[in-house]
């Protein structure tokens, strides 16, 4: 069901096969007459990470915004896999999953509810997927207890529990290790290494150090391209 | 002239008082809707001298 | 099908320069329409039959009816332009055209209820008219209530922008409802002065007066335009130039 | 299949739900999220009673005066009783974020406002058109217009629910937005409630009310087709402010 898309080499069984993901260039955003940043301009190929650090408020959360399509207040032109994003916008929004600051976790519903309608619109999930990927990210337990019994680190475990279920091929996380302890935290990081291996890119924002092995990871400060 | 002399005309036929009251409700808005912009043109340029002037001293 | 001056219409700086060229000979054209039609209203009409004298009330009540409602439609188009083309300046002549409107909603409101006294012997009646002209105003305060709500001037003027859309769907909904419903409910005292056939010299004057109503609310909304403009844009280096040689 | 930048190419598999198994999803998910907050659910109903018996305390018990008060008195307590539930329809989602969520799915976002209003009329509604003939009842309405009650609520009820969620999309991100609500969408009220007690009006003298029923469902079905491209469009703009 991908609409108007034409990619250049497919592979074997039809499918489109690609290694340059998502290419932005001179964007610009303002915000209430204030300019965040301008002439920004990145490439994310398959399998890579791109970390986006800048202090606060200086726009890493709108820049992630304008990647996750949430909103069009930008100037400046976006290509998923060569094509300009407005025309393969559904194809794009199937192949992204974005995590942003409130990870969207209803309070009176469980953890299996609340992933099921998460992920319910990219694929239909069985009862033992969803329970394992729960015990990945350390839920084990967890399942049918509604989520505002949970501390605001387990919610956003929950939430962070849809990278364990998700096929997309990008992946953008806002602040992924807010609220997650340490051992929680390493896991994740060698999960998203492991990840981007084999192919998926990754855009997140975060403030600490990542011990990933550096050939993954691409660094893009915001702030360089403000005022 | 429709009106034979000008009492006649303020009076209106005892309805005198609808129709000046009226129009004269209609000059207000009118007025009205030319003074806020002129005002706010007037507000907008001093701000903006103060802040050249301000600009000006930092020199 | 060049659009070239569509895209000039959106640069607020050539609007300013036209502006300044065109006002003031629209302020003569407005003044000079809305005298000779105030004047022959006023001084020059016959009486009216059955009403007298305080029918030519109607020289002021009509028009500001008709310019409420031109103003909702104007505002309405300007907002969807501004919303489906990011057009800075629809934007702005959105949000200027509204406190207008509902002066003149306002204006009409005020001046058909005082009519209402001599002709219907009541301050205020259900009248269809003068009902869907208070459902108007409401229309136009919620219009700049929620203008005025949200902080972010760009998302105040989309979101008002499809409130405007939406509310110029329902007019005619609410026009045909309350006629619907007036006529239901209609008291005798009413039914009797329906709209009287005017003879021709009565309507000379209105139809002046309607044109100097409109070339009055160009003008207003040119200033209204031109106050704004200089506000939002004084970054731009074309207002500090205008501000430095003017003072 | 290694390009020459010697990166891991990655097979992209289009993978999404048909737009109607999506809004499927969302639908049932608020109807569970209703059910799971049973204490707010029995608020419109209540206020809705509370509000059609002060009419009586107020106005005179008399049961002929308030027969003729009866169509009045119940619609303007269902209007009122939708309006304040509006609020609530995207508020819970736009502070936790799932709004964003819903912003960004693959299906169009018509489909998911479509189930979201009908899960909230389902919640808030349809409580209104159970209670309707018990509050008849007190009003002392004549039994010939208790079915043309019913069908003037089913008519407009979601009606109303529809332009209440443009509204509720438009005023979501302003903080105290529920009073800004009822000024926006009261005005859009007005066909809705005049041809309401039209019918049910006509309905209690014994005349037919087949025309006001009748435009109450072409209202319907123009909300149906066109509120949902607004509340998106609202939505939209609120999310990228």
């Amino acid at each position: 069901m991908l609409t108007s898309l034409c990619w250049n080499n497919l592979s074997g069984d039809g499918l489109p096969v690609v290694t340059e993901l998502l290419r932005v260039n001179q964007l610009v955003c303002e915000r209430d007459e204030r300019l965040l940043f301008k002439g920004l301009n990145f490439t994310l190929n398959t399998g890579e990470m791109l970390q986006v650090t800048g202090a606060n408020g200086s726009g890493k959360t709108s820049l992630l915004r304008i990647l996750a399509t949430l909103t069009d207040d930008y100037e400046g032109e976006i290509y998923f896999a060569g094509q300009a994003i407005q025309a393969v916008l559904i194809a794009y929004r199937q192949q992204q999953l974005y995590i942003g600051h409130a990870p969207g976790i209803k309070g009176p519903l469980t953890p299996i509810e609340n992933l099921r309608w998460l992920q319910g619109w990219y694929q239909s999930l069985s009862l033992h997927t969803i329970e394992n990927a729960l015990a990945k990210v350390g839920l084990h337990g967890y399942e049918d207890v509604p989520c505002y019994s949970l501390s605001a680190g387990q919610q956003r475990r929950v939430a962070l529990a849809q990278l364990y279920l998700s096929h997309q091929a990008l992946w953008i996380l806002d602040e992924p290790f807010t609220a997650i302890d340490l051992k929680g935290v390493q896991h994740l990081e060698s999960f998203l290494a492991e990840q981007a291996s084999q192919g998926r890119s990754i855009i997140l924002t975060t403030h600490h150090q990542l011990n990933v092995p550096d050939g993954l990871v691409k660094k893009l400060n915001v702030a360089d391209y403000g005022e | 002239m429709y009106f034979e002399s000008w009492a006649d005309f303020w009076a209106m036929g005892k309805h005198g008082l609808y129709v000046w009251s009226c129009y004269g409700i209609a000059a207000v808005v009118m007025i009205y809707n030319i003074w806020v912009p002129l005002a706010q043109q007037k507000r907008f340029k001093q701000r903006y001298l103060r802040q050249l002037r301000r600009e000006a001293q930092q020199q | 099908m060049n659009w070239t001056w569509f895209h000039k219409l959106g640069s607020p700086k050539w609007f300013y320069e036209i502006s300044s060229r065109w006002l003031p000979w629209l302020v003569i054209l407005s003044l000079l329409l809305l005298v000779t039609g105030v004047v022959w209203g006023l001084a020059f009409a016959p009486a009216e039959r059955f009403q007298g004298n305080s029918y030519r009330i109607i020289y002021i009540h009509v028009p500001a009816a008709f310019l409420a409602q031109a103003t909702y439609v104007f505002m309405a188009i300007a907002g969807g332009v501004g919303l489906i083309w990011r057009m800075k300046m629809a934007e702005i002549a959105a949000s200027c055209c509204a406190p207008i409107g509902a002066s003149f909603t306002l204006l009409a409101l005020l001046t058909g209820a005082i009519w209402g006294k001599p002709t219907w012997g009541a301050w205020w009646v259900w009248d269809a008219r003068l009902t869907s002209m208070l459902i108007l105003l409401f229309l136009y305060l919620g219009f700049m209530a929620l203008q005025a709500a949200i902080d972010n001037k760009k998302t105040a003027a989309r979101a008002s922008a499809v409130l405007a859309l939406v509310g110029l769907v329902n007019i005619p909904i609410i026009k045909y409802s309350v006629d619907w419903w007036f006529t239901l409910h209609q008291t005798a005292s009413i039914k009797l002065t329906e709209k009287p056939a005017m003879p021709a010299e009565m309507y000379y004057p209105l139809f002046i007066c309607l044109a100097g109503f409109y070339c009055f609310f160009a003008v207003v909304l040119i200033l209204r335009l031109r106050a704004e403009i200089l506000h939002r844009e004084h970054k731009t280096g074309w207002v500090k130039a205008l501000m430095s040689n003017k003072c | 299949m290694v390009s020459e930048l010697n990166v891991p190419a990655l097979t992209i598999k289009p993978v999404a739900v048909s737009p109607g198994g999506a809004a499927w999803i969302t639908l049932c998910r608020d109807l569970r999220l209703g059910f799971r907050r049973q204490a707010e659910l029995i608020n419109p109903p209540l206020f809705f009673l509370i509000v059609v018996t002060l009419f009586p305390l107020g106005i005179s018990p008399d049961p002929a005066f308030l027969a003729k008060l009866a169509p009045g008195v119940i619609w303007i307590a269902a209007l009122l009783a939708t309006l304040l539930a509006m609020d609530s329809l995207f508020r819970g989602d736009y502070e936790d974020g799932a709004l964003d969520l819903l912003l960004i799915v693959p299906q169009p976002l018509f489909m998911h406002v479509l189930a979201k209003v009908t899960a909230h009329w389902l919640l808030t509604g349809l409580p209104l058109l159970v209670l309707a003939p018990i509050l008849a009842l007190m009003l002392s309405l004549p039994s010939q217009a208790y079915t043309t009650l019913i069908a003037s609520l089913a008519l407009g009820t979601p009606l109303l629910s529809l332009l209440g969620a443009i509204g509720a999309a438009l005023t979501v991100g302003i903080r105290r937005g529920g009073m800004l609500l009822s000024l926006l969408i009261l005005p859009l009220y007005i066909p809705v409630l005049l041809l309401g007690t039209g019918a049910v009006v006509a309905a209690s003298e014994g005349l037919p009310a087949a025309g006001q029923l009748l435009w109450l469902a072409v209202l319907l079905t123009l909300g149906l087709t066109l509120a949902p491209f607004a509340i998106a469009a609202g939505l939209k703009i609120t999310a990228s402010g």
